[in-house]
C-alpha cells in the first residue's frame, strides 16, 4: 500500500510548505508529549508571524519557548502559559499576541476543528472575560456561550509509535492534546519515537487512525522534565 | 487559632464520600488527598488525562511521559485510565467529576469565583479552572479568610476577573466552613477556638449565622 | 476500592430504578454490540411509554424488537429502522413515534450529552427535513445547523471486557455507539462477557473510563448475525 | 448501449487516486472496490467505525463483532483500525475522507441530492448518508439516468425530500458522466455507442454540452 506510506525521512520534507503566518496547532502538555525536532524544525527554518495554538509554550530554552526566543510567534492561543519569562517579556511589550482560552475549551475546538464542527456551546467562561463578545444561549435554564473551532495549516504531534499508515498510540499522559492536534491540521505530522509495521498496533487500540496523519518522521526526544517531585518514601 | 494548610485540607478531605470522583487543584486542595478518611475511597481525576492519580514516583519510577495537571512527575494507581485532554474535559464539563477542590483570591455571595488573573500583574492562564468550576457537581473553595493585610476574600461581589458565575457552594476557609446560597454566605462550622464575632469581622460579603455554630472536628 | 466496585450479580440490581416514561440510550449497530441481557430484562420488567435512543431498533424477534412487540416503546430516536415489520405497522398505526436523525449526528449528540456541550452545529441535514425548525448560523459561509445534546435517565451498553471499575473495552466493530452511550446515561450500565479485575486492562487503552459506569454485569450473548456474507473463493 | 451495474461500478473506480480514503454507499458503489485499476490503491472506510475494510470473510473467519456499515459480516485489511462511531462521523464530517461514493433517487442541477425517502412509502431512515454528503470532499452520485418508466433521475429541482443541498459535484449513470456546476449539468463523457441525443432526452435538468463528448474508456 504504498499511496498510504506516510514516513518522511528528513525533518525538511516533514516540514514541507510550512510559511511566514500560517497557524501551526501543536500536542503536548507542558513539556509531555511535545514534538520537539519539529518545534526544532521550524526554528531552523526561521519562518516568521506564526500563529501558534498549543496548551502551553514551553519554557524558556526548551519546547515552543525556542520559538517565541527568536521571534516567531506573533499570536499563541493556549490555557497556560505561566513557565515563561520570554514569554512576559513579549506580551507586556505588545510583541507577542495571546488568546488565552480555558484547557477543555481548547481541546474541545481542536477536536471539533477535525470534525467537522464550526462551533458549540460551552458554560465554561460564561461571565467571565473568556466569555465577553461571544453568543450566548439558554438550555435548560443555564447560559451557555458559543466556542468557534480551530484548525490549522499545520499540525505537529507526538506519538510514541506509528505505522506507515499514519496509524498512532502514545505513552502514558503524553498522550494529552496530541489526538485532537492531529485531526485538526491542513498537513499533519507526527514524530515518533518508533515507527511500526501495519499490523503491529491492534486496530482496536488506535488512538490516531492513519487518515488523520499525512507524514510520520522518526524523531529522538530529550523529554526534558519540568517538575520532578519524588516520593517522600522510598518503596 | 486559624488552621494550618494541613488543618484545612484535613477538613476538605472530611467532606468526600466513599467513591467519588475527585479534582484537586493546586496547592492546599492537592494536600486533602493525604487526609482521606479512613474507610473512604476516592479516585483523582488530573485533567491533563488521568484517572487514578497515584502518589509521587521513587527516583526508579520517574517517567517524564508520566505527569499530573501539575506538571510533577507521578504515578497510577492500578486499575487507572488514561486518555486525552478532550476526554478529560468531556468527564469534567459533562458533571462526572463528583468534587472539585481549588483555590481563589476571591468568592462573593452570588457563588462567583475569582482565582486566575489579577489585572496589571503577569497572566498566566486559567489552564483548566474555568472548566472544573462549570463542570464539576460539588465545587470547594479552600483559602484563607482575609489576604495578609486583613482584607476579606469573601465579598458581597468580586471585583476581579471571574473564574466561574453562581458555581461555589462551600467554602473552606482557615477560620470557617460555610455554604454560599440566596445571596449570602452561611456560616456552618468555626475553627476551634475562632469565635464567631472573628469571623463575622472577615467576612464582607452578608453573612448569615444561624444557631449555634459547631467547632470543627478532626 | 470497595467504593468503586461497579459489579451486580443480578439483572434486576442492573436496572434497578427504571420505571415507565424513561428516556433510555442503547449501544450497538444493527445486532452488533447490543446488550442483549438488558434488553431482555426491561422486556421482563414490562416498563411502558420508554424513548429509547439507539442507531436501529434490532430485527422483529431480537434486540430492541423485543421492546416494540411488547409496545414498551413510545418513541425511538434512531437514523435507521428498515429491518422491522413490527416497527412500520406501529408508525403507520401511529402507535410510535420516530425521531430520524442522521447516524453522525445521533452519535455526536450522544457524545455531547455525556461531555456537557448542550448543542453544536453541523452542516449535516442543513436545507433537508432534518433541518427544519433548527437554528441557522453560517461560518466562513457555509450554512450549518443547531442540534442539541441527547442525555438518557439509562444508558445501556455492551463491552468485551469490564474490570470492577467499570473501565470497558469493546471488542472489534462491536464498538460502534456503545462508547456514546455509556457517557450519557444518569445511570450507565454495562454488559460484558468478561469481568477482569483492575490492572488488566492497559490504562492507555481504556475506551470506557469507569467514572462513566454505575453498574456492570456479566452477561451471555447469543451474537445474532444480521447479514452473513462470505467470500466467493475460500482463503 | 447503457452500461450494466459492474461497469458503471468499472467507470466510478476510475477516479480514484491512489491514497485515498474512500467511503462506499449500498449496491453499485460497494461494487465499485472490485474494480480500482492497477497501480491504484484505496482504504475503505465503513462509517460503523472501521478504516481499512477487506474483504467478506471465509466460513471460518466470520465473527458477529466484525461487520460493515451494510451489516454484512466482514474482514479487516492489515493496517486497519478501528473506532466508535463518533470518531468515524468526525473522519467524515470533518473532512477527511477523499471520496464517497452512493446511490441516489433524484439529484438536481444545483447539487441537490435526495436518496433517503419517498413520502407515503415506508421511511427506513437515512443513516449516515446525510452526514456523508455533508462532509466528504468528493461526492460521486451512481444510478440510472431514468427510472423503469423512463422518468428522469437528472432534475431541474429534486422533488423528494432532501439528503443534502449543494453538495454533488459529479454523476455517473448507465448513460453517462457529468459534472455539476452553475447550476446545470455539464456532460463529460457518454456510455460507448450511446448518443448524446439519448442522454438530452432522458436529462430532464438544463444539460451543457461542450464539444466532442468522448466514450468512457474501459
Amino acid at each position: 500500500m504504498s499511496g498510504f506510506d506516510k514516513v518522511v525521512t528528513s525533518y525538511d520534507a516533514a516540514l514541507q510548505g510550512l510559511d511566514d503566518n500560517m497557524t501551526v496547532i501543536a500536542g503536548g502538555f507542558g513539556l509531555c508529549g511535545i514534538p520537539e525536532g519539529l518545534i526544532a524544525q521550524i526554528q531552523k527554518l526561521g519562518v516568521k508571524g506564526l500563529t501558534v495554538v498549543s496548551n502551553n509554550c514551553g519554557v524558556d530554552d526548551f519546547g515552543l519557548g525556542l520559538l517565541l526566543k527568536d521571534r516567531q510567534i506573533k499570536k499563541m492561543i493556549s490555557s497556560y502559559v505561566g513557565e515563561n519569562a520570554l514569554f512576559e517579556q513579549q506580551l507586556l511589550s505588545g510583541e507577542l499576541e495571546v488568546e488565552l482560552t480555558p484547557q477543555g475549551t481548547l481541546a474541545e475546538k481542536m477536536r471539533a476543528g477535525g470534525a467537522g464542527i464550526p462551533a458549540f456551546y460551552t458554560a465554561t467562561g460564561y461571565g467571565t472575560p473568556v466569555g465577553e463578545g461571544k453568543p450566548v444561549r439558554e438550555f435548560n435554564g443555564r447560559p451557555y456561550i458559543l466556542e468557534e473551532s480551530i484548525t490549522g495549516d499545520f499540525a505537529i504531534v507526538k506519538a510514541w509509535k506509528a505505522d506507515r499508515y499514519g496509524n498512532c498510540v502514545y505513552r502514558h499522559t503524553a498522550q494529552n492534546f496530541n489526538p485532537m492536534a492531529a485531526t485538526a491540521g491542513k498537513i499533519t505530522v507526527v514524530e515518533v519515537e518508533e515507527i511500526v509495521e501495519p499490523g503491529e498496533l491492534d486496530p482496536a487500540h488506535i488512538h490516531t487512525p492513519g487518515i488523520y496523519v499525512d507524514r510520520v518522521i522518526l524523531g529522538s526526544f530529550e523529554k526534558r522534565i519540568e517538575r520532578k517531585v519524588l516520593a517522600k518514601e522510598a518503596n | 487559632m486559624a488552621l494550618t494548610r494541613e488543618q484545612i485540607a484535613m477538613r476538605v478531605a472530611q467532606e468526600f464520600k466513599d467513591g467519588s470522583y475527585v479534582n484537586l487543584g493546586i496547592g492546599i486542595p492537592t494536600l486533602a488527598a493525604n487526609y482521606v478518611p479512613k474507610g473512604i475511597e476516592v479516585m483523582l481525576q488530573s485533567e491533563n488525562g488521568l484517572l487514578g492519580m497515584g502518589r509521587y514516583p521513587s527516583e526508579a519510577e520517574v517517567d517524564a511521559d508520566m505527569i499530573n495537571a501539575g506538571k510533577e512527575t507521578v504515578t497510577a494507581i492500578t486499575g487507572a485510565s488514561i486518555f486525552n485532554s478532550a476526554e478529560s474535559f468531556a468527564m469534567i464539563r459533562g458533571g462526572h467529576v463528583d468534587f472539585t477542590v481549588l483555590g481563589a483570591f476571591e468568592v462573593d455571595v452570588y457563588g462567583n469565583i475569582a482565582s486566575w488573573m489579577i489585572p496589571g500583574k503577569l497572566i498566566k492562564g486559567m489552564g483548566g479552572a474555568m472548566d472544573l468550576v462549570a463542570g464539576a457537581k460539588n465545587i470547594i473553595v479552600t483559602m484563607t479568610h482575609a489576604d495578609k493585610h486583613g482584607n476579606s476574600k469573601l465579598l458581597a461581589q468580586c471585583t476581579l476577573p471571574l473564574t466561574g458565575v453562581n458555581c461555589i457552594t462551600r467554602i473552606i476557609t482557615d477560620l470557617a466552613v460555610m455554604e454560599v446560597a440566596d445571596g449570602a454566605f452561611h456560616l456552618k462550622e468555626r475553627a476551634p477556638g475562632v469565635a464567631v464575632e472573628e469571623i463575622r469581622q472577615k467576612t464582607a460579603g452578608r453573612l448569615i449565622v444561624e444557631g449555634d455554630i459547631p467547632e470543627m472536628i478532626f
